[in-house]
């Protein structure tokens, strides 16, 4: 197919697309009873309006960002990494950790340290996950499942238990880091360029590993097919563990700042379901790298533009969630159709 | 004595929604096709089946309400699975999610209202009965209904001819087509039959073991528990009943033994079902590695013990069928 | 019923499997339907059963034709098929399978309908057993008595004869013409065996490249029959390697190896290789062959047994150490377990040869392509090859120093052209003394091609003899369990 | 300050659960809505569901950011987990006040000037909830379905067993260890699935052991739904729920009362404090109006009797109000001792409002943990 013509027909799936997951959140507003224009307005002026918005849209973006990438490793293998929200929480109970004995501040220098403690701690979930799978032939849907849940009571344990607050326990989290460990945050906006510039080389990172080199070939070799790649002496198993290792290495450094970099403490609800979002970012890019960063900049507008909807419209928030999963389903459905349409048509 | 009897009746009620949805998925697993949106499909279900026994006033209504909503889940997932020929699993992942948050959005105006719930039926002759009395006298509807239909399925699978065509699509679709079967039509009808469970154990969870609705509502979790027990159960009826019921145990005991060693952190039992859930998945499933087999090569007693949990799934899991693809 | 095909047309991509085929079938014949493998034999009565659709043309029944065709319309008309592979359900029972798709019944008539049919042949099957358990023959014969269950007015028997005993197969031939005499049944017997043709049909339908190429009455004459099927005669397969030079010494020993594989056992092996040996294994599916080729790769554990390699042992070891040795193990099913389908060929060359080897195998990408005379672009996708280049890029990716290549059906899916051309390579190879063990369901493809000859059966090597001080036919019977091994 | 005052005067309201939980949040909701009544031009802009799980990435300075641009003067936090929160944007916010319900921060004096703290005794309704169910139970065995453990959480669920010993000793004259008073800790206001423990199963398990009574602590309802359930299967036992007033709707059968909060009053002397312009920090400890504990206009904490209190029940209850309320009875009186047997009170001796507010543990004679895990 000619360059041009393939760019006209993704663009035309893409306006399909648009327009079903439109008729179809406008269906939903209108069953709950919302003024579906209104309603966008509001969203996307949630978002966008002001530069301290944009700068909280994109405060969301670095994780999502992050775990995008992350999964591009491991679903390049074929992994159905669901487990990914462990380990953004065990990245971030880790760099906790490792910031506990500076409660009296410190150096900057030592945020490296909770940076690479919370790669450790999202590798490592990874890796039980990855271990059950390849050792133990436990789907990693359910393995990451379960482990899912096991980070978030651990860190419930931590935060009542063990790192509990003098005289108050809740789901507020634990103490507050030292406000020198905080990372520095652009002027008056809730955005720090260290997390900004540390998405961007994760993605970049990301791209180059999968497109150039012979590892990224290989798992995606492990991926298309296990058993040849057994052949070519790919050792499949000894893959599959390390893309669960680097994808739970940039899960865990999500997770890392958002400690270091946005709550300033380790709190129950610290994974804020990026990984889940992430999979469906993925999902909605047929896990080409080039439309994550668009792609995550969109679904994190309509998370923070989601935030006005009780505010103005007296609406359930849950709706950016809404028209994320109306999106990746109808880009589903039109390419399912379309390759039926072509099936079809070849028939004739 | 009561209080073990009143007990048993309190696992057989909170392990009703998790019987549904295991059977709903055992079948549509069973036809082939992995239905994962369990755990959003139960939620929006839930919350349908509330808000319409809300709105009607009559909570068979809702009953129906969550029933229909397990089958439109089911049927965008037979639409664009294997209609359509996409992942089954992306589908299936995406509704968990898309499900979920629906059912927070559109639940909003009915959450921590006050509803309609389904009456406990009592049954005369065996309410009096000493012991088996609290335990099956006094139930809800949808806890006599996951009894009967566990039976009924076991029954059905595996002694109609019927049943023997659902489990030859799932196993070979190409040789059951060639035998005149109509594969896609059973998948899909399966699928929805499967949905319909789920939706129902939604609304068993909304209007019986936990009536209302909420965010949470206390269902989260659930659908992922029941994709586990299907692979448990083996898929079939009766042990994955048996498994749903152990999970309720699970839940139920959580508590006691919480109680029983106030030493240990809380937490640790509410996670307790899900690190069980991956090693009882890691039981029936190690049986396949070969560093399992080297080892019951080595001590045949170990093979014996374990070979009787070892589980396999219906061939055609997950796979697309289309007769046109040989065109 | 009266079958008539109207310029039936099957393509696969480019695969012309069917071409332009006109048939007429007549109400109480037997007909045989001949041709090579690849001839088109099965994709036509795949039609003929609703299986698969034409690409062109239409099948009357009774001079009406039958749009929407499907396998459930085809039995509704009385066609039913043996397919060739059987197409039953492993993980359900006897009777289950006996059950599905046939006359409504309940259980316990169901059993006993499928007894009384067995007895009648003398075929043992236990109705609780499941089917997986069954050897082919096995399962072959339960679809028969199946099909023969349900009536069909037109029966299609694909290859029926290759997993029966002789005494089975005179039974099968003499209900065959009853009812084809008795009870005006249309019966199409499709095999490549010419004495059975002779033995049984009235009359001989053959096919050669996908078209049809004669419709003669019986009596038959053999050589014009084997001329329609293989058009000009055949070229000669090169002679040499019965002079071939094998004075060296074993440099792989089996001892007593007992293979534990995914379904079965494979036990008590014991064999000896020699550098530039080509060694043929025969045996119906599933009786040990694969197990052996994947035991030698090392992808299949040694149970017991020694497995000696350059004089050290190798069992127990990792596949890769296997690898790097030179062992080189080719699956049949080459896009499902040797190729990733989408990927380039350009990176099934990067990820065959990697770089830090390089000084090893200075093979460029582009050098393999023209060596091997793959039709294709380096970016094409391997999904994308015909089957014969899929073939040809596998041989291109092996390592230029093997000792051992192991082979599973290399040239199952092939035209002949292309077969001839991987037997020329595969030769060239032995000839620089890399011994080749491959499997093949083809005879004749064993009987030309190697040195030595194993075969298998009940999952135990039970012959091991030089290629010339055996036949054909003794290979067909030791296969299928009858005389005795040597 | 004169632009000010041509705009309506709004004030913010930061939600920890849904407006409409008929619980915690509604509770406050509806004194936002009891503002706006009594103040015409008074506008009141809300937000719930602020906590990290509701709000996934999304921290509460941030939150005040977006109010502050619609130009609230005055801000009402209503939840316990908001104190750093509040704090932080205390200070980043000097031109507004705030109010942190439940917190201590002008007590522990790390408090910025604009920020001050309000709570109300729900003590006293705790001891009610308490005397109702001593007095209704017939097995002798109380339930206390307890959210997560703190200072707040144990001297609500002491001065429910307070109130139940009262009752138990002096009305129905028995001796105090007959009486069954236990705890069970869910872990967190409401139930988290795979989290907390699974309130329903708490409750049911609480009838199933032969509690009669169960009185709610957490923030939603299951314990009277549980006890409906219950008595439909033919069982007598009985709930108290908690936090809002309308709590015992559709549990005609189970239902004894409830101790619910009135913010009505104290959000109203906030808001006019701050528009006049002569608002003060303090920390605030707001009690029931003991001539009428039910007035909206005044009372901060109320007990409102259900329907399946018994008429001799209320009466004795109206008696143990009046008791209270003239200072007669104090459940808080020495020896009353921790559970590991450490004096709370010596012999003849009062608690102080300090000593409530920071009671370390739970008190002899009740069952449950008194600290987390
Ligand atoms: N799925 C496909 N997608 C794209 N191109 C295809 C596909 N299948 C076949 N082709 C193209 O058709 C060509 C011929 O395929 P075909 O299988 O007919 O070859 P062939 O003549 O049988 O060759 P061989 O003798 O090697 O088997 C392929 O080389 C390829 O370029
Ligand atoms: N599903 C398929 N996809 C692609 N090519 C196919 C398919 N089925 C058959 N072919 C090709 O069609 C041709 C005819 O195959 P067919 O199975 O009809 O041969 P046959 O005469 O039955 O051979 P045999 O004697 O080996 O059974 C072969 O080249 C084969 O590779
Ligand atoms: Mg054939
Ligand atoms: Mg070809």
């Amino acid at each position: 197919m000619l360059p041009a013509a393939r760019l006209g027909l993704s663009l035309g799936r893409l306006a399909a697309s648009l327009f079903l997951s439109l008729v179809f959140t406008t269906l939903i507003l209108l069953i709950a009873g919302a003024p579906p224009i209104d309603t966008f307005i509001i969203l996307f002026a949630g978002g966008l309006g002001s530069v301290a918005k944009l700068a909280q849209t994109m405060s969301v973006w670095i994780p999502l960002v992050l775990c995008s990438s992350a999964l591009l490793l491991a679903f390049a293998p074929g992994l159905w990494n669901i487990g990914i929200e462990g380990q953004i929480i065990l990245g971030a109970i880790f760099a906790t950790g490792f910031l506990r004995p500076f409660a009296e501040g410190g150096s900057p220098l030592i945020l490296v340290g909770a940076l690479l403690a919370g790669m450790i701690g999202g590798s490592l979930w990874a890796y039980i996950a990855g271990v059950l799978k390849t050792w133990g032939r436990v789907h990693e849907i359910f393995g990451g499942l379960g482990l899912n849940f096991v980070a978030l009571g651990l860190t419930l344990w931590l935060i009542f238990g063990p790192w509990r607050r003098p005289g108050v326990a809740s789901m507020s989290g634990t103490e507050p880091l030292h406000p020198s460990l905080w990372l520095q945050e652009f002027k008056g906006l809730s955005l720090n360029p260290v997390s900004l510039a540390l998405a961007l080389v994760a993605i970049g990172l990301v791209i180059y590993l999968l497109r150039s080199t012979r590892w990224g070939l290989s798992l995606k070799a492990v991926g298309q097919n296990p058993d040849a790649a057994l052949l070519f002496g790919l050792k499949p198993n000894k893959r599959i563990l390390e893309s669960m290792l680097a994808c739970g290495a940039l899960a865990g450094l999500a997770g890392a700042l958002q400690v270091v970099g946005v709550y300033h403490r380790l709190l129950p609800a610290i994974s804020s379901n990026y990984g889940y979002t992430a999979l469906l970012v993925t999902m909605l890019a047929s896990f080409r790298p080039q439309l994550i960063p668009p792609i995550c900049f969109f679904f994190a507008l309509l998370n923070v533009g989601s935030i006005q909807l009780p505010l103005q419209l007296k609406l359930d928030s849950s709706l950016s969630g809404v028209i994320q999963g109306v999106l990746v389903l109808s880009v589903f459905l039109v390419h399912g159709l379309e390759g039926r349409f072509r099936l079809g048509r070849k028939k004739e | 004595m009561d209080f073990l009897a009143l007990t048993i009746a309190g696992i057989l009620s909170a392990g009703a929604p998790l019987v549904l949805a295991t059977l709903g998925e055992t079948l549509t697993e069973r036809a082939g096709v992995i239905n994962l949106s369990l755990d959003g499909t139960v939620l929006l279900a839930a919350m349908t089946g509330f808000a319409v026994a809300l709105i009607s006033g009559n909570p068979w209504w809702g009953l129906v309400g969550s029933v229909g909503v397990g089958v439109a889940t089911a049927s965008i997932l037979a639409l664009v699975g294997p209609v359509l020929g996409r992942s089954q699993l992306a589908v299936g992942f995406i509704l968990t999610l898309f499900c979920r948050d629906l059912a927070y959005f559109l639940g909003h105006p009915y959450a921590r209202k006050f509803g309609p719930e389904l009456p406990v039926w009592s049954i005369p002759g065996i309410r009096n009965l000493p012991f088996i009395g609290p335990i099956i006298g006094y139930q809800s509807p949808v806890v006599y209904l996951s009894l009967a239909l566990t039976f009924f399925f076991w029954w059905w699978l595996f002694s109609t001819r019927s049943g023997l065509e659902l489990r030859a699509v799932g196993e070979e679709p190409w040789a059951a087509f060639a035998r005149g079967i109509k594969v896609q039509r059973l998948r899909i009808v399966y699928t929805l039959i499967g949905g319909a469970l789920v939706g129902l154990a939604g609304g068993a969870f909304s209007l019986a073991v936990k009536p209302g609705w909420g965010r949470p509502q206390g269902a989260e979790g659930a659908g992922w528990i029941a994709l586990a027990i299907v692979i448990f159960g083996g898929w079939h009826p009766l042990r994955g009943a048996l498994g749903a019921y152990l999970f309720a145990t699970l839940q139920v005991l959580g508590i006691y033994l919480q109680e029983l060693f106030p030493g240990l952190p809380a937490v640790l039992f509410q996670v307790a079902p899900f690190p069980v859930m991956i090693l009882t998945l890691l039981l029936v499933n190690m049986g396949r590695t070969g560093w399992f087999k080297d080892l019951a090569f080595r001590y045949p007693g170990l093979k014996r013990w374990l070979i009787r949990w070892q589980v396999t799934a219906p061939a055609a899991l997950g796979l697309d069928f289309r007769p046109e693809k040989e065109t | 019923m009266h079958v008539e095909f109207q310029d039936i047309h099957k393509y696969y991509g480019r695969v012309r499997a069917n071409e332009g085929i006109d048939l007429t079938l007549e109400p109480g014949r037997i007909y045989g339907l001949l041709g090579e493998n690849g001839a088109g034999k099965s994709t036509l009565m795949r039609m003929l059963a609703g299986h698969i659709e034409p690409t062109r043309g239409r099948i009357l029944f009774d001079g009406k034709p039958s749009r929407g065709f499907n396998p459930s319309r085809a039995l509704a008309l009385g066609v039913g098929m043996l397919y060739q592979d059987p197409l039953d359900f492993p993980a359900l029972k006897v009777w289950e399978n006996f059950r599905l798709g046939g006359t409504k019944r309940d259980r316990r008539d169901t059993l006993s309908r499928l007894q009384k049919l067995a007895d009648r042949f003398h075929f043992r099957l236990s109705p609780e057993e499941k089917v997986g358990e069954l050897t082919v023959g096995e399962r072959q014969q339960l679809e028969l008595l199946r099909l023969l269950d349900l009536g069909a007015k037109v029966l299609i028997l694909d290859e029926p004869t290759t997993g029966i005993s002789v005494k089975q197969k005179e039974m099968l031939f003499t209900t065959m013409r009853q009812l084809a005499r008795d009870k005006g049944r249309t019966i199409v017997f499709v095999t490549h065996k010419l004495a059975e043709v002779e033995e049984l049909c009235q009359e001989v339908i053959v096919l050669r490249r996908g078209k049809l190429t004669a419709k003669l009455p019986a009596p038959f004459r053999p050589d014009e029959l084997i001329k329609l099927m293989f058009g000009a005669k055949q070229e000669e397969p090169e002679e040499d390697q019965h002079r071939h030079n094998l004075v060296e010494e074993n440099f792989i020993q089996l001892e007593q190896v007992q293979l534990l594989g995914e379904k079965y056992t494979l036990r008590d092996v014991s064999l000896g290789i020699r550098p530039g040996e080509i060694l043929g294994l025969a045996g119906l599916e599933g009786n040990g062959q694969e197990l052996l080729l994947r035991g030698l790769a090392g992808l299949v554990r040694v149970m017991k047994g020694r497995l000696i390699f350059d004089g050290e042992e190798f069992q127990g070891r990792p596949y890769l150490e296997f690898r790097r040795s030179g062992i080189h193990f080719l699956p049949a099913a080459r896009l499902e377990h040797g190729l990733f389908p989408d990927l380039s060929l350009n990176e099934h060359f990067r990820l065959a040869f990697p770089p830090h080897n390089g000084g090893r195998h200075k093979l460029s990408p582009e050098e393999g392509m023209k060596a091997f005379s793959i039709q294709a672009k380096l970016s094409t996708s391997a999904r994308a090859l015909s089957g014969g280049n899929q073939q040809r890029l596998l041989l291109a990716l092996i390592p230029r120093q093997i000792r051992l290549l192991l082979l599973e059906h290399p040239t199952r899916g092939l035209d002949h052209g292309s077969g001839q051309q991987v037997w020329s390579h595969l030769r060239e190879r032995c000839r620089q003394s890399t011994a080749l063990v491959f499997s093949s369901a083809d005879l004749d493809e064993i009987k030309d091609n190697s040195h030595r000859v194993l075969i298998f059966y009940n999952r135990r090597l039970i012959a091991d003899r030089p290629t010339f001080s055996i036949s054909v036919e003794e290979m067909g019977r030791l296969m299928a369990g009858e005389g005795r091994a040597v | 300050a004169k632009k000010a005052e041509e705009k309506p005067f709004t004030f913010g309201l930061l939600l920890v659960g849904p407006y409409n939980d008929r619980g915690w949040s509604q509770a406050h909701y509806d004194a936002g809505l009891y503002v706006e009544r009594k103040l015409p031009g008074v506008k009141m802009i809300y937000l719930d569901k602020v906590n990290p799980a509701d709000r996934p990435g999304l921290t509460l300075p941030q939150l005040v950011d977006d109010l502050a641009s619609k130009g609230v003067r005055l801000i009402i936090a209503n939840s316990d987990d908001m104190k750093d929160g509040v704090r932080e944007a205390a200070k980043q916010h000097p031109e507004i006040t705030f109010i942190h319900v439940s917190g201590d921060d002008v007590i522990t004096g790390r408090a910025p000037a604009n920020l001050g703290n309000i709570m109300g005794r729900m003590e006293y309704g705790k001891m009610m909830a308490g005397f109702v169910a001593a007095l209704t139970t017939k097995t002798g065995k109380i339930g206390y379905l307890g959210p997560l453990i703190n200072e707040e959480t144990r001297r609500l669920a002491a001065s429910a067993y307070l109130g139940a010993s009262y009752a138990w000793q002096k009305i129905r004259k028995k001796p105090l260890k007959e009486l069954k008073f236990k705890v069970s800790w869910i872990g967190f206001w409401f139930n988290i699935p795979g989290v907390t423990a699974d309130p329903t199963q708490v409750a049911n398990r609480f009838y199933d052991g032969g509690f009669d009574v169960v009185i709610s602590g957490i923030d939603t309802t299951e314990a009277v739904v549980v006890a409906t359930q219950k008595r439909k299967a033919g069982r007598e036992v009985w709930a108290i729920p908690y936090d809002y007033k309308g709590a015992c709707e559709g549990a005609d059968e189970v239902c004894l009362g409830v101790p619910y909060f009135n913010w009505g009053p104290a959000y109203l002397a906030k808001v006019k404090a701050v528009k006049d312009g002569n608002w003060k920090q303090g920390w605030e400890w707001n009690g029931p109006d003991w001539n009428d504990i039910n007035n909206e206009d005044t009372s901060a904490v109320g007990f409102f009797n259900g329907p399946a209190i018994s008429n001799e029940v209320a009466e004795e209850l109206a008696g143990f109000v009046t008791g209270l309320a003239t200072g007669e009875i104090n459940v808080f009186q020495g020896p009353i001792f921790y559970q590991d047997g450490s004096p709370f009170l010596l012999a003849g001796e009062t608690a102080t409002d300090e000593k409530i507010w920071y009671m370390s543990q739970l008190l002899q004679g009740m069952e449950g943990a008194s600290s987390p895990k």
